[in-house]
């Protein structure tokens, strides 16, 4: 039973990751678009976390959505914020 | 039609890494026989290098020479982007708006706090999770929080250079060293201590250390450059 | 359903990598194209990572001391994404660098655009 | 019992995780997104203190630990982006 | 000992699952700050004072993590909350009080004053 | 005897220690390339002897091959090691006058690096630990490439990155298979896994398109070789020099490194020989058309890549030594043209091949080594080009399939091709003076200065001395291209 809601877990979480991922993509404000990658790194620390890997979540939290993001949002800032046609 | 080009070459890729991955089913015990380097590492570690953190132990003696070759990679972006962001123009506009009271006072209080998270990190990558880049991230993260909350902040840059220089060569000392001691380049030449006590690992907390230093001090450099707010 | 359940993380993973493709690939905004790559770098990682898992494993860290060495995970994985996390950060860092700079001289980042040498 | 409460944990802070995640993907303005990434970092903070007890282990704790302190920046960089301070 | 960690965990559990229900739901910026900040808090504090009740070896740590967040989590939000202001979301419609526009009204008078 | 690991540990040394010098004086960092080159110039060069018969295994960390990482000091990769640091020692001397503005010391510890890099991707004997020194050699040099700051280095650069990271990525997917499948990471225990069938099931084949796929971006084979042109005539001369003489080279390295020594796929050799010969054309026919000298020489490297790829891909003894000579001359000539380039585009303030006449006059030195390189770089006798071209042509005939005749002679199409256009810019810089007669002070000589010319002079003598006398060399390079052939004596070499 608790195996089952576990892989569950896992596969929607996998869905949310991929969602994101599309989201991302789609995205025409770059804003949104890396508050959806910081998402997604933030999902892939807890698919670190879950594959009993704590180094490398602990890693991929901190880069990910800590400083990845602070260096984008510094690098937009410094840009454009839209995604221009 | 380049995207179309792109699906196609997805397709390809995709499929490519479905027929590897079926041929490495998930959750299998890929390491069974002793001969392989993880099954070896896991049973040997504690014994050979005195960490109870194999990943450590992996990461620091091991593949030592992997993080030699990953601390540089680092240093090689952060000098970099120092010299593709050499003496540009600078941007005129207005003044940016300063923080608020709450986040200037947050920041104040949290920075210690998260610099102290960072040296625990680091300091206990042998017996914890976590290690050196980890909590040179953790450190430069403080750093950050700092700039973000305070709107007039700067480093001086020499020191974080300094710090970084320093810390880099010491790495390098210490692989010496091993290579001196009559062993090999970056050989766990110290005493290994008591099993799953801070003071133990021999030269891991020591490396450790170098690349925590060196980790925050450059990460640190390279979001002052990006912000402007170097020197 | 149980083909879901053995492999979701090589879905994810796969699905991560080729998504990240995809963007560097079609995308026009080198802003964009640079968070695709970011997205390719975690693919990757969560592929090591998890070709590296097995099953009933715990984390390879002798906390205990009766903990056994056979109820692990593989380590080795673990320190090489740990390697493979910090060149994508500093990659991207330099990435994003070229980019602040590409603005300045050209006013935009759109990669169709930018035509001084024949993309 | 204890299997209940654990099943019970598991669907109820996933589904927070879940939900926080519809709103990124609708949130109207920037704010909205920002806004669910904040609690999402804090839902799973909880969620990996919960794991950590169910898989019993005492040294993924500090993954929690870093979640916790860590996490917050990024929202509040963008937060300072948003109100043209940065 | 066993059974109060549980429920205070449970508890915690359901206040992260209100609060993120808010944040889909409630109309606005302004409101979805309430629950973002209130109910999470509260539940994330819940849940991991409880399973330091559960596990007592742990409780220290769980404490310093639940003082953390703590801490971190109403500085973002303020500044959230702040950002979203500065930027200029506007209201759901539906608001009847706006003190942050009476605020302004009356800083207004009073420098014309 | 000397541990081959200071190669790589005192130049990383030496640059972690440059930002602290540079606090005392900018001017002594300046020559931190200089000395760490010329270490690894007489390090490797004093090797050389001790490895001709057995490779020396350096274990790091004290852990013996497949559990610790190794660097494996066989004949190639000590004679590469050789290769860089000779030409990175004239490199660097060079730029000691050439780079003047911008961030100084920044410049020379990324050089220095990058050096660094690609010695250590040609002396590990771990799959990955070579993908790490193949993205420093790839970081610095995305870098390097946007170093001036204008707009055509900014763009070439973000080109090369974008291009390059998407390689090294799919080669990380290759490495991540391979050690899903075999557990380990060393490039000996692979190749014992792999065995001796030379059948690859599919998995294994997979994983060798990834890798070739993935590391042939940087070594520009040709559908993967577009951010070359641009890169390389859009960055500084000498870093043109160097990723023109050296990052190809290693990134052929690799490909050959990882066909022949860890898959052992005799399926792939005639793939990579038609890769070649399209390569070679492709290059050619491109340089033939272009009017801007740096991109001229750039296509001209992709053209000599193919000409090298097709060698190594025959798998003979005779091919693979005339690759591997190819290697050096290319090396060396390449350097020497760019570096000649450097200053020549300097002094006129254009790239055009136009605005070079009546070059020979103004620079006479320079002049003559342009003439030299370019000489060596078609094959003429007496210079280093000559028994490369010769050994490859040969070893073509030598196969007695009609198929290789045919594409040797394809190859000497090529290399008539690369003779017109060489010989286009000789007669403009010597044969076609200014219109308007000189009044005498115009006509001053403006030589390049003495630090640019010393290298440029040292590269020349090597050039020469190869063409007049090769036989050493040929030596040493048939022991390095048994290295390459026999598998299992590398094998056993590693793993005992």
């Amino acid at each position: 039973m608790l195996a089952t809601v576990q892989n569950c877990m896992v596969i929607a979480l996998t869905v949310l990751m991929l969602a994101g991922a599309v989201c991302a993509c789609i995205f025409k404000d770059l804003i949104s678009a890396v508050i959806a990658t910081a998402f997604v790194s933030l999902l892939a620390a807890l698919f670190f976390f879950l594959l009993h890997a704590p180094d490398v979540a602990m890693a991929e939290a901190s880069i990910g959505a800590a400083l990845t993001t602070a260096i984008f949002v510094i690098a937009i800032k410094k840009t454009a914020r839209s995604e221009e046609e | 039609m380049r995207s179309l080009i792109a699906v196609i070459l997805l397709a390809v890729i995709g499929l490519g890494l479905a027929l590897c991955l079926s041929d490495m089913p998930f959750g299998a015990n890929h390491i069974a026989t002793a001969e392989k380097a993880g099954r070896h590492y896991l049973e040997k570690a504690p014994q050979e290098t005195g960490s109870a953190n194999v990943v450590t132990a992996v990461v620091v003696t091991y593949r030592g020479f992997d993080t030699l070759g990953e601390v540089t990679v680092l240093f090689i972006a952060a000098i970099g982007l120092g010299m593709v962001l050499y003496r540009r123009k600078k941007q005129e506009g207005k003044p940016p708006q300063p923080a608020s009271f709450v986040l200037q006072t947050g920041c104040c209080f949290l920075f210690p706090l998260i610099l102290i998270l960072g040296v625990y990190i680091f300091l206990h990558g042998h017996l914890t999770p976590g290690g050196g880049f980890q909590g040179g991230v953790i450190v430069a993260s403080g750093f950050l929080l700092a700039y973000i909350g305070c709107a007039d902040m700067k480093i001086r840059h020499r020191w974080f250079e300094a710090t970084e220089s320093l810390a880099g060569s010491a790495f390098v000392i210490a692989g010496m060293a091993g290579l001196a001691a009559g062993g090999s380049f970056l050989m766990n030449f110290m005493p290994k201590g008591n099993f799953n006590t801070l003071f133990s690992a021999g030269i891991i907390p020591i490396i450790y250390i170098a690349i925590g230093l060196k980790v925050g001090a450059e990460l640190t450099g390279l979001i002052a450059n990006l912000l402007e707010r170097a020197e | 359903m149980s083909f879901l359940f053995e492999n979701s993380y090589y879905i994810a993973a796969v699905g991560l990598i080729l998504i990240g493709l995809y963007i560097m690939a079609a995308k026009k905004n080198l802003i964009k194209v640079i968070i695709g790559l970011s997205f390719f770098e975690t693919g990757i990682n969560v592929l090591l990572i998890a070709a590296g898992y097995i099953r009933g494993g715990s984390a390879p860290i002798f906390s205990h001391p009766d903990m056994q060495a056979g109820k692990m995970v593989d380590p080795t994985p673990q320190a090489l994404v740990l390697t493979a996390i910090v060149i994508g950060v500093a990659v991207l860092a330099l990435a994003l660098s070229l980019a602040v700079r590409l603005y300045e001289h050209h006013g935009t980042l759109n990669l169709r655009k930018i035509r001084e040498l024949k993309w | 019992m204890a299997g209940m409460s654990k099943i019970f944990y598991l669907v109820f802070i996933g589904a927070g995780i879940v939900l926080c995640f519809i709103r990124m993907i609708k949130g109207q303005t920037a704010a909205d997104r920002t806004m669910a990434l904040d609690t999402v970092t804090t839902v799973t903070t909880a969620l990996i203190v919960v794991l950590a007890f169910m898989l019993k282990r005492a040294i993924y704790l500090d993954v929690a630990l870093v979640y916790a302190l860590l996490m917050f920046i990024g929202s509040v960089v963008i937060a300072r982006f948003l109100e043209r301070g940065l | 000992m066993l059974a109060a960690g549980a429920i205070l965990t449970a508890i915690g559990a359901l206040f992260l699952f209100v609060g993120s229900l808010g944040i889909l739901r409630l109309p606005d910026v302004y409101n979805r700050l309430q629950a973002g900040t209130k109910c999470t808090t509260f539940g994330s504090f819940f849940c991991i004072i409880g399973v330091g009740i559960m596990e007592p070896g742990w409780f220290w740590k769980c404490l310093i993590i639940a003082l953390f967040i703590l801490l971190t989590n109403p500085i973002s939000n303020h500044a959230l909350g702040r950002a979203a202001l500065k930027s200029g979301v506007p209201l759901c419609p539906k608001n009847v009080v706006d003190k942050s526009k009476e605020f302004k009204e009356y800083r207004e008078n009073r420098e014309e004053k | 005897m000397v541990n081959p690991v200071l190669l790589l540990a005192v130049p990383l040394g030496l640059a972690f220690l440059t930002p602290l010098l540079a606090f005392i004086s900018d001017r002594i960092a300046r020559y931190v390339p200089v000395a760490g080159m010329l270490f690894n110039c007489v390090v490797s060069v004093s090797l050389i002897p001790s490895v001709l018969n057995r490779p020396i295994i350096v274990q790091t960390g004290g852990f013996a091959p497949p559990f610790g990482i190794n660097l494996v000091a066989g004949p190639l990769g000590i004679t590469l090691a050789a290769v860089i640091a000779l030409v990175g020692l004239a490199v660097s001397v060079y730029g000691l006058a050439y780079v003047k503005e911008g961030a100084t010391v920044k410049y020379h510890v990324l050089y220095l690096l990058l050096l660094t890099g690609a010695t250590g991707v040609v002396l590990t004997g771990d799959i990955f630990n070579l993908f790490v020194f193949y993205e420093i050699l790839c970081i610095s040099s995305y870098a390097l490439v946007a170093y001036s700051g204008d707009k055509n280095g900014v763009e070439a650069a973000v080109k090369y990155l974008i291009q390059g990271s998407i390689g090294s990525g799919l080669a990380l997917i290759g490495i991540a298979i391979l050690y899903g499948v075999f557990g380990t990471l060393n490039m000996a225990d692979i190749a014992r896994n792999i065995g001796s069938t030379g059948i690859l099931n599919t998995t294994l084949f997979i994983a060798l398109a990834f890798m070739v796929a993935g590391f042939g971006v940087e070594a520009a084979v040709f559908p993967l070789n577009a951010w070359l042109p641009d890169a390389h005539s859009s960055a500084p001369a000498p870093i043109s020099a160097i990723l023109s003489g050296i990052a190809i080279k290693v990134g052929i390295y690799v490909v050959v490194r990882i066909v022949f020594t860890v898959f052992g796929a005799p399926s792939m050799f005639m793939l990579l020989v038609v890769i070649g010969v399209v390569t070679l054309l492709i290059g050619e026919m491109s340089a033939f058309s272009q009017n801007n000298i740096k991109r001229m020489l750039a296509y001209s490297s992709v053209g000599q890549v193919g000409l090298i790829v097709f060698a190594l891909g025959m798998a003979t003894t005779g091919g693979i030594s005339g690759g591997l000579f190819q290697i050096i001359s290319h090396a060396l000539a390449k350097s020497l043209l760019f570096l000649a380039t450097g200053y020549m585009i300097y002094r006129s303030g254009s790239m055009e091949i136009s605005s070079l006449q009546g070059m020979g006059k103004r620079m006479p030195l320079t002049c003559c080594a342009f003439t030299i390189g370019a000489f060596s770089l078609v094959g003429l006798p007496p210079f280093a080009g000559f028994p490369g071209k010769f050994m490859i042509v040969r070893a073509a005939i030598a196969q007695q399939q009609h198929l290789f005749t045919f594409l040797i002679a394809l190859v000497l199409f090529g290399t008539i091709i690369e003779a017109c256009y060489f010989f286009r810019i000789v007669q403009a810089a010597y044969f076609t003076g200014p219109r308007e007669e000189p009044d005498a002070g115009k006509q001053r000589r403006e030589e390049a200065p003495l630090f640019a010319l010393a290298p440029m002079l040292g590269l020349l003598v090597f050039i020469i001395a190869l063409g007049v006398y090769p036989e050493p060399v040929i030596r040493l390079l048939d022991s390095c291209a048994a290295e390459l052939l026999n598998r299992f004596d590398y094998i056993k070499g590693v793993l005992g």
